[in-house]
């Protein structure tokens, strides 16, 4: 692979997964080679999920400008292919800025078809995306969820996402609807600090 | 008094290993997750200063009585001094389980008879992960694949019952990596 | 006990209601001796409480051990006499675990001071919502007048016949240099003031302290060449010199020679214990798992029966 | 308003004795403690630190052990169920305070994580050497009662009791670990809130005018205890007191209330004794806590070398079981009592006594700082083939 962000990783991909409803599933980081089936993944997304896309994927030329992220360096985006290899049914993308004052801040957000949603592929991706990000040596992780959005939100404070601000009526659906943001955020940093204090505590018990 | 007496693991090493950890886990897997029985003590005092750790875990299928580990069946070594230090406690028959870049086994070791020995690059496999912290979690998934006290499932669940929130992902993947490199490199036993 | 038991001083300042009503009647006459200060003491507190507007019934008082240790046991109040020393810590107990109470500790230099002096700083540091009233006769009276850490230094007791050695705690600077609220020192012959500040300390929130001087005519004064309980009373009258707000580390006490230094000297804002448990908590474990601490509920075990 | 219940942290746990102690506390209704670090008891206090925010409880480290358990005595007059925690020296500073606890008749609960004494003696090992503290340790005579656990599931379900019977006879409670069972993990469950039995506190529902602090009803030697705040004005002293709990300082006053103090206590409902194969045994071992695991393993291996022996395993240690003990000890078949314990002879003291002779009762001392070898109460227990 030809991109230097990826290098660290490529090697454990493309890799199975078994998923709660026992469907497995192949999961890769995505290329830009991959705009075709990208393409028909965000097509054939139900009106309801695309009103969600805080950007019209459904549209070639967006859809060319996100990719080129990749090879600038300044995404991962992970995919899950249905058994046949060939068919996408969910991604999930980390940004990261690599300059300015945000440069140890990642953003993720992930979509899927929504029949896939009770399998658990979504808390995969999201989970395969914060470890990348821990070995690309970010500190933090953001996640910006729709005020309706219960879920997604439960599932991302099960991976250790904590509630940071609300933005009020920050975001307009592709319906024209305002929405609250939840910004959540994972200081992965304390995350592992917790790991280790915990480890530390039980091997060096306080002096009698 | 060979009778009533579970299985006895001791696992020693460096404090600030996960060699605490190591054990609680074994235990929760055991204990919860099989409903079987299972102690687990830990050296406290002088003993466990100066850098020193051990944990004695005894597992069993009937309730345990004597909770202190005098010779293992089980002898996971982290570090040079734990594998002197323990080395000839190791129960004939026994497992010695050891990190291979941290302990060298030198002439003169000599293992009891019958006993086998297991080494894993613990400490690497970590390394891949960019965590070494997860180095334990490593051990955990091998010592399930090479000496399994109790099935991968459970002790995979009581790895994942045993970390902090929102690491569960990474911790899942060492364990898997210790128990994929001991089934690769010694067939498993399970 | 020691002299004619009487309760004459306990007449020193009108009270709204008789006094009567304030004490436990069926054990009096009490222990104290003629010329005792601490009477008067326990009298300008039943005003100051009357003064205060606390209902009676959410005022409750402990005492340690000591003449000044048997308060609790003569006023008609929630009363406590614990041990030895330690009746600070007790309050402490009862005020966090009955939160709406007003807990007021009565004790003596001696029980306060000397074996209890660990607990006072301590109780002061945390700013724990409670008032501390030290009655400072300069001695250990119970026990017949041995050598206190309030006793000034060469003043002759019965474990130092010779004159004392060491110098005494000056009380308000230990307890405002230990974080206390309000510190404030009267004698016994100040009533009118003392009474104020006593109905003061009894309404502020963290750790309120006031010593109150007072004469032990016959342990201290008599040995000490300083006359009976009149001529003590001349003694706080004559030497006694007010400094509101003076810094305590220069509020002396020279009994012989003067001055005798009384007045307020702190009264600060500063959070107290029970108020910053509650929003620290709140702050760091959040308010979907912290449960707030106060009287409602921490009675819910006992309230489930019923 | 919060419910008891909800505070339960129930559910299979593999926990230490020490945390299953604090578990135990909560799930018993306890919402005070102060202590003072000491090893090897500082688990349950941490862990108390980090549970009661959440359950609407207050821990306090207080300066000392002095302050930490009159703290408790103040806390429970305000109304709250409260318990104190130390080991070692720190317990035997408190020792003025259970006095106090018992003399005053305050519901409360002391853990006693026990370690080699004398002195600071060793901290981080075990030991059963307050055993005779627990029951003399303050001065004068007073009612003990004290629970040992060998488990941490029995940390949580005799803390649980312990809390239970402060309540019924408004007495202080020991319950006494030892290091082996604080620091050892294990299994614990812990049921549902509403399937654990927790006694309320007893109070009056006379009129303020109407009540004495110290009266009975008639059959009870256990006063009910009035709400501080409510206008009942009542008195609490260490010194001798009468009904109303007015010190009075004569002999029959004194003599009224030790009488009452003693007798307060039902034995037949505070003892807890495991009995295994008791009857028509020959040889008969006494122990409790941690000792009594170690010398099932001994007692296991006799029987398979054809032995009958029996063992009685102490849950309730103070007030001494005297009557089944003696009942067991001295039934025609037993030809030797064995007491295996971690000191050098406390228990087996009371075993003589109300044996009284009526066959040889052996002691298995041990030091402290370990646990016995099975192997050594097996030799005491085989010696009876000899």
């Amino acid at each position: 692979m030809k991109f230097g962000m990826y290098q660290g990783f490529m090697g454990q991909y493309p890799d199975r997964r078994v998923l709660n409803n026992d469907v497995e599933v192949i999961i890769r980081p995505l290329i830009p080679e991959d705009e075709d089936k990208l393409l028909s993944f965000y097509r054939s997304l139900p009106p309801e999920t695309r009103l969600r896309l805080r950007q019209d994927n459904t549209n070639r030329k967006i859809l060319q400008r996100f990719l080129e992220e990749i090879p600038l360096g300044r995404m991962v985006t992970m995919g899950a292919f249905a058994p046949d290899e060939e068919t996408l049914v969910g991604e999930c993308s980390l940004r990261i800025m690599h300059h300015g004052w945000a440069r140890h801040v990642g953003e993720l957000k992930y979509s899927l078809e929504p029949k896939w949603s009770p399998t658990g592929l979504g808390g995969i991706l999201i989970m395969e995306l914060v470890e990348v990000a821990s070995s690309q040596g970010l500190d933090k992780l953001v996640y910006q969820v729709l005020d309706d959005q219960v879920r997604l939100k439960k599932m991302l404070q099960e991976m250790g996402f904590v509630q940071e601000a609300i933005l009020r009526d920050h975001a307009t659906d592709l319906s024209g609807k305002k929405h609250d943001v939840y910004i959540m955020s994972n200081y992965m940093a304390e995350l592992w600090r917790k790991m280790e204090d915990m480890i530390m505590y039980q091997e060096f018990p306080p002096l009698p | 008094m060979s009778g009533h007496r579970g299985t006895e693991v001791r696992i020693a090493g460096f404090g600030g290993q996960g060699v605490i950890l190591s054990g609680m886990i074994l235990g929760r897997a055991v204990s919860i997750f099989e409903n079987k029985h299972a102690t687990l003590m830990q050296s406290f005092g002088p003993e466990a200063r100066g850098g020193a750790c051990s944990a004695q875990v005894i597992l069993s299928d009937e309730k345990i009585l004597y909770p202190y580990v005098k010779a293992p069946d089980v002898l996971v070594v982290m570090s040079q001094p734990a594998l002197r230090t323990y080395l000839p406690t190791l129960r004939e028959g026994g497992k010695l389980i050891y990190e291979q870049d941290l302990v060298k086994l030198e002439e003169g070791d000599e293992l009891p008879e019958g006993a086998t020995c297991y080494g894993v690059p613990a400490t690497k496999i970590a390394e891949g992960l960019r965590r070494r912290i997860v180095l334990n979690i490593v051990m955990v998934g091998f010592i399930s694949a090479v000496a399994p006290m109790v099935s991968m499932e459970s002790a995979r669940k009581a790895v994942l019952h045993s970390v902090p929130r929102g690491t569960e992902a990474l911790n899942g993947r060492a364990f898997d990596m210790g128990y994929r490199y001991g089934v690769e490199n010694y067939g498993g036993e399970s | 006990m020691r002299g004619p038991r009487t309760t004459q001083s306990l007449q020193a300042v009108p009270v709204n209601s008789p006094m009567e009503d304030w004490l436990r009647m069926d054990r009096m006459p009490h222990i104290w001796c003629p010329g005792c200060g601490i009477g008067t003491a326990v009298n300008c507190f039943v005003r100051a409480v009357e003064l205060s507007g606390i209902p009676r019934k959410k005022l409750a008082i402990v005492s340690g051990i000591g003449c000044t240790g048997r308060v609790a046991g003569y006023i008609k109040l929630d009363s406590f006499h614990t041990t030895h020393g330690r009746a600070i810590p007790f309050a402490i107990g009862l005020k966090l675990a009955s939160p709406d109470l007003h807990v007021v500790v009565f004790s003596g230099d001696g029980d306060l001071i000397a074996i209890g002096g660990n607990h006072f700083i301590h109780a002061a540091r945390r700013n724990v919502n409670i008032t501390v009233i030290c009655i400072n006769n300069l001695t250990y009276g119970m026990t017949g007048g041995q050598v206190a850490p309030t006793s000034p230094k060469h003043s002759i007791a019965t474990t130092t016949p010779y004159g004392n050695l060491e110098s005494p705690f000056n009380l308000v600077h230990l307890a405002d240099s230990s974080g206390a609220s309000y510190v404030a020192r009267y004698t016994t012959f100040h009533v009118r003031p003392l009474v104020h500040t006593m109905k003061e300390a009894l309404t502020k929130n963290g750790f309120s302290f006031v010593e109150v001087l007072s004469p032990c005519p016959t342990l201290y004064g008599r040995r000490n060449r300083l006359g009976d309980g009149l001529d003590i009373m001349r003694v706080f009258k004559e030497k006694a010199i007010r400094r509101d707000g003076l810094s305590t580390d220069a509020a002396f006490v020279d009994l012989k020679n003067g001055p005798i230094v009384i007045g307020k000297f702190k009264d600060r804002p500063r959070e107290a214990f029970l108020d910053v448990y509650n929003d620290a908590m709140t702050r760091v474990i959040g308010k979907d798992h912290f449960i707030p601490y106060g009287p409602v509920t921490m009675r819910p075990p006992e309230d489930e029966s019923e | 308003m919060y419910s008891i219940k909800e505070a339960v942290l129930s559910g299979i746990h593999f926990i230490d004795g020490d945390v299953a102690c604090a578990e135990g506390a909560i799930a018993a209704g306890c919402r005070f403690s102060a202590g003072y670090p000491i090893t090897p008891s500082t688990e349950v206090v941490e862990r108390l630190a980090a549970r009661f925010p959440m359950v609407g409880g207050m821990f306090v480290q207080m300066e000392d052990e002095l302050a930490s358990s009159i703290a408790i005595i103040g806390a429970a007059w305000g109304g709250v169920k409260a318990m104190t925690v130390s080991s070692g020296p720190g317990i035997s500073l408190m020792q003025e305070h259970i006095g106090l606890a018992a003399i005053t008749e305050t519901p409360t609960v002391w853990v006693n994580v026990q370690r080699c004494g004398p002195s600071t003696g060793l901290p981080t090992q075990p030991a059963q050497g307050d055993m005779m503290q627990a029951q003399w340790g303050s001065h004068g005579d007073y009612p003990s009662l004290a629970l040992c656990p060998n488990s941490p599931q029995e940390a949580f379900d005799l803390t649980v009791r312990a809390f239970n019977l402060a309540e019924r006879y408004r007495t202080p409670v020991m319950v006494l670990l030892d290091e082996a069972v604080g620091h050892m993990l294990e299994k614990v469950v812990i049921p549902p809130g509403d399937e654990i039995d927790v006694d309320a506190r007893h109070f009056t529902s006379k009129p303020p005018k109407e009540y004495r602090a110290y009266e009975c009803a008639p059959g009870s030697l256990v006063p009910d205890m009035a709400r501080t705040g409510e206008g009942y004005y009542f008195h609490v002293t260490g010194l001798t007191h009468d009904e109303r709990g007015y010190p009075i300082m004569l002999a029959e006053v004194q003599r009224r209330l030790m009488e009452r103090l003693m007798a307060k206590i039902d034995l037949d409902d505070v003892t807890q004794v495991v009995q295994s194969q008791v009857d028509g045994c020959e040889v008969l071992v006494v122990s409790y806590g941690i000792t009594s695991r170690v010398a099932e393993r001994a007692i296991l291996e006799a029987r398979e070398q054809g032995l009958r022996v029996g063992h009685l395993r102490l849950l309730t240690v103070w007030p001494f079981p005297e009557k089944l003990v003696a009942e067991r000890c001295t039934q025609g078949s037993v030809q030797r009592v064995v007491v295996p314990e971690l000191n050098m002879g406390q228990m087996v003291r009371e075993v003589e006594r109300v044996v009284a002779g009526a066959c040889p009762v052996t002691l298995v001392g041990h030091p402290g700082g370990a646990v016995h070898e099975p192997e050594v109460i097996l030799e005491a227990i085989m010696e009876v083939r000899q």
